[in-house]
């Protein structure tokens, strides 16, 4: 049984890897799982120089997910290397590093940096925050300014490029071709849909920051037919997340095209969530007798 | 890190209410011999459509039986879950959780003072009893502020064992009539070292009144939590001095904390 | 204590009332609901000719919603006219008649129709039904189609027109814009987002139709903050919807900025949803001292 | 229509798993006073994230007692819910839906022929008891098609009760090796009148034995339903002649039906 998965170049020992931002960089949470087991470990946003984020309440929940507008707080690059890498080269997984910036250069800054370091992988790029100002979210939802974005940075990088996608799209399309005409390695998607959510007896904002992103189960269906609609746009692998709680759900997201998954809020609901779902796709496989894992990427 | 803390399925032994929308557990779980007082535990609820663990301050552990005693308030869906809940259910749990009070900060103290306010005052009666294990029980004194009679008190024959205990009341029906501030100066008290936790406008009050006396005073915050383990950066607070972890001056209340010097926070 | 709002000058004795398709035209559910109870009764979707609908399964649960895709499925206009229009004569409720179409002409042929028809208080025109596959989707995704449509339909319409908006849009705001530029008198937000949902086991997906559209108290959050958006972009009425199950949800609505609100999928949940609703609403006015429900629209 | 149905807080009776994930339960409702054999009611879940109402047939009813019998197979979330309920357990109901089975279609026919699929005999069970109350027993033969002995019969001695019982089984463990077709050529059963309900398959060939056979068939259909009382739309079927409802030949299942004449659905 082969549960092997390959994107861009990169073997993944399994399709199962944390969705950025919600596993830290491991650290936290290795008391709960084995990182080793994981096809690659994500981790949280980090920019050129550190960032305070949002004022609090950064989440509240909402049914059947939550609601997050951390606004990317960030203790920056260098601390990101000397402490988070490191503490990652012990693993045997995959470390995908998710960048953000304010600008294209700030962007191109952490690319940058990173250039040389042996232990990343690959680099996500979130051009879909939607929970910072002048955040990546412009870059996000205009096709131009994702194609820009994405050649730029492919013409520095060294690491195979993942274009991070928002679902507040009119055609999600236009997006997952504007960032493979970018030069984009693969794709993943989708980043939290921007919600609001007000507590009525206080006549306040349930999130500090207004608006929020939302995540968990609640948004999967709009997930999977995101991703549907993205892999049949494009030929470069897609990663797919959104919701994802069982193995049911991570082979949902390979039957509608994904090449590999994560899951993100479901982390906090249950920390061992991400083993449960590894252990679960290999009992998938063997009771409906799939002997690689490939087969059932966009069988449907 | 390792084995700090657990993720348990904790079956509850008793659950009792305990004054106006306040109960008290007894849950049957390994966590309790790793805790310490002011460490808190995510609680999961048993709905498929409220996902995210509650956080609940550990109000007392027995290390050798494995039981934490919870004490909260009825405020919203997990609370209320937890009220409904009889001996043998079972909660998903995570913990213990924070950094705790630091106890040996009392070390060679005369005056410790506990200050709590409302549902502030469980995690204090665990940190009274572990106290207690190295003073002597004039040493400490608890002060709590309740309601009043009507609302019900709650724990202040706990709290009478170990030490002393000095009581205000919002509307003056028992102890000092207002804040614990005013229960403090009306019964004189002195401070060497304060322990509290409550409300946020009495943990102002005690930021300040430490300031003033120029004792250093470990207050617990609270703030809406989605991971509990420091991995969501959901639960922030602003701190004078760059922590080690954010480096942006945002210390994490469920990892740095919840347990911080007031001076260090911005509240 | 006054429930009463205006709306392009028609009274709503409350502002609560279902949301289109999932109340048929009362007649089904006046078993379990006193239709004069509420501040309108919306009817199903209605065109200039009968629609056979998609073909079936149409509906899935999800997690905390569903999805739909009925395709329209209706006995068209004339029919409509008869017995449904007829059946509401006897009761005292606003009627709000949701139209739909092909075309901009089958659009304007429902609207003529029923120009002389004293029952109907309100038209509700639905641009954003995804379930159709040349349907109302292309008026409901672009702003320029939008104010087109809604600037012929006004031009023929004796009653109130309402523009019913997509969610599946990158900007919220233009759109509202664009139908308050075409001459609408209120809009209506939002209908379902574009979902999809795999049989893993069957290896199928669990509508006929592919993708359908998602409703139900998943997507609350987004609903609230294009409501929020919508109405800070427009100065005409907005009536809010997507995901009301409670009094609670209903107030957040019309703090958000909406002067009205539809409860949809939670009918199917609880039949006496919107009574508990209105209700509640009363409790909740109340309880915090609100004299006038006017007064709570957009406070936040 | 007024009457004919009501939503209702049922109280479980009795529970008991009858044959291997086939579950029997008594419930208290006053829907029982208004049912018909053939109807249906919705039952909600108790979870805040499934919500939608799941759509199961009456098997049996007491109308004196306000005693309604369900009889399922557990396949997801609801079922497997229903399946853990203990007695006294509250379930939310709408209910009796749809129209039901004609029973005076069967006045003056000799040979009433109902035939069950798994679980589509439970509501046939209904129907035999009523038929009894107008037929002599020999006039009513049920077939029954089960999987086989080890997956494990139920409701044989019911349907015993009120008339012949002829039984087939994919796994020739019991009866007649094969289909209820197979069972009825085998036994010579004959036919004036059908009712049938089963997997999909099976009604076809119900169907075309039926339309070989110049009998009409009363057939009774599922499709996944949302509303369960005609609004939604979600649960139509294809019919030869156009409704009064639809006027675009797709009739309601839960209201024009379940139970439609064989002929007129394309199935
Ligand atoms: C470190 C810490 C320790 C705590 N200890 C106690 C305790 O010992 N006893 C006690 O009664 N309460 C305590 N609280 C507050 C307690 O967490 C909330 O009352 C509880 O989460 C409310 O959950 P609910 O489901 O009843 O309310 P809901 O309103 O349904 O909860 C919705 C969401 O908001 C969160 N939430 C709501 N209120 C609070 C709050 N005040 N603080 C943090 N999150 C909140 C919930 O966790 C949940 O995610 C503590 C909070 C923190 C952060
Ligand atoms: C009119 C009618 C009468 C029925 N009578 C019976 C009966 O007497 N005994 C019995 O065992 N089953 C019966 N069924 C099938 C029964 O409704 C499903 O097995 C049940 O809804 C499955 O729910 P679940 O939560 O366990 O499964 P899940 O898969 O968790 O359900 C998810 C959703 O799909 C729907 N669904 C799943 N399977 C079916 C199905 N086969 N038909 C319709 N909806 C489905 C559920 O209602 C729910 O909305 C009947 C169906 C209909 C339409
Ligand atoms: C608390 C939180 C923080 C997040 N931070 C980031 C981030 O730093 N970078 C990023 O690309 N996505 C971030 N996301 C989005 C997730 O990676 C993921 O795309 C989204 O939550 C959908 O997956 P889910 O429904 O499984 O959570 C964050 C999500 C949450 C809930
Ligand atoms: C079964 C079903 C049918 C619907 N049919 C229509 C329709 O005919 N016209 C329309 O404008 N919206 C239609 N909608 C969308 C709803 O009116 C509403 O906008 C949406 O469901 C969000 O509200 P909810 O989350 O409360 O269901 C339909 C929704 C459902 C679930
Ligand atoms: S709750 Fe996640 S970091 Fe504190
Ligand atoms: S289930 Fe809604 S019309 Fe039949």
């Amino acid at each position: 049984m082969n549960t092997e998965v390959k994107i861009a170049g990169v073997t993944f020992k399994n399709p199962v890897m944390d969705a950025s931002g919600t596993f830290g960089s491991g650290i936290e949470y290795s008391v709960f799982t084995d990182l080793n087991r994981l096809g690659a470990v994500v981790t949280k946003g980090v920019a050129d120089h550190p960032w305070p984020g949002n004022p609090t309440p950064r989440v509240a929940e909402t049914p059947s997910g939550m609601m997050n507008a951390i606004g990317l707080q960030n203790p920056g690059i260098d601390v990101f290397v000397e402490r988070d890498l490191k503490f990652l080269e012990d693993y045997d997984t995959n470390v995908i590093v998710n960048v953000c910036g304010h600008s294209k250069e700030e962007y191109l800054n952490v690319v940058e940096r990173l250039v040389d370091e042996k232990r990343v992988d690959m680099l996500e790029i979130n051009v879909s925050c939607p929970n910072v100002k002048e955040g990546g979210i412009a870059f996000g939802t205009r096709p131009e300014a994702l194609y820009d974005i994405t050649k730029a940075i492919k013409e520095i990088a060294k690491q195979p490029v993942i274009m991070k996608l928002s679902p507040n799209v009119t055609s999600i399309a236009d997006m997952a071709k504007a960032a493979e005409d970018g030069g984009a390695d693969a794709i993943s998607l989708i980043n939290t849909l921007t919600a609001m959510k007000i507590d009525i007896y206080k006549r306040k904002f349930a999130l500090a920051n207004k608006t929020g992103g939302l995540s968990g189960p609640a948004i999967r269906p709009v997930a999977v037919r995101m991703v549907y609609e993205a892999s049949h746009a494009v030929k470069i692998p897609v990663i797919g997340m959104g919701g994802i709680a069982t193995a049911e759900d991570a082979i949902e997201f390979m039957m509608a095209g994904a090449s590999a998954v994560a899951v993100g809020m479901y982390n906090f609901h249950d920390p061992t969530a991400m083993i449960k779902v590894i252990d679960g796709i290999e009992d998938f496989m063997k009771k409906t007798g799939v002997n690689d894992i490939k087969e059932i990427i966009g069988c449907v | 890190m390792e084995n700090s803390m657990i993720r348990d399925e904790a079956e509850v032994l008793t659950n009792k209410e305990i004054a106006d929308g306040v109960w008290r557990m007894e849950l049957k779980t390994e966590a309790a011999a790793l805790a310490k007082p002011g460490q808190f535990v995510m609680v999961g609820t048993h709905s498929d459509s409220h996902l995210l663990m509650r956080p609940i301050s550990i109000s007392e552990f027995e290390k050798d039986d494995n039981i934490l005693r919870l004490v909260w308030r009825t405020v919203g869906y997990g609370t209320n879950e937890m009220a409904a809940a009889r001996p043998g259910e079972v909660f998903s749990l995570l913990g213990p959780l924070g950094n705790g009070f630091p106890v040996q900060d009392a070390d060679n103290k005369k005056h410790i003072l506990l200050i709590g306010g409302g549902i502030g005052a469980p995690p204090l009666l665990g940190l009274m009893k572990t106290l207690r294990e190295t003073h002597p029980a004039d040493e400490i004194t608890a002060v709590l502020g309740y309601r009043g009679k009507a609302a019900g008190l709650f724990l202040t024959e706990e709290f009478e064992k170990y030490g002393k205990l000095v009581i205000s009341s919002d509307d003056g029906s028992v102890g000092t009539h207002g804040t614990v501030i005013d229960a403090i100066r009306e019964n004189g008290l002195k401070a060497d070292i304060i322990y509290s936790c409550g409300p946020m406008p009495m943990l102002s009050a005690v930021k300040k009144y430490a300031a003033e006396n120029g004792v250093r005073a470990w207050i617990s915050l609270e703030e809406r939590m989605a991971c509990g383990v420091g991995a969501c950066l959901g639960c922030v607070v602003k701190t004078k001095h760059e922590d080690h972890h954010s480096h942006v001056n945002n210390a994490r209340i469920c990892t740095e904390g919840p347990v911080f010097d007031a001076e260090e926070v911005e509240i």
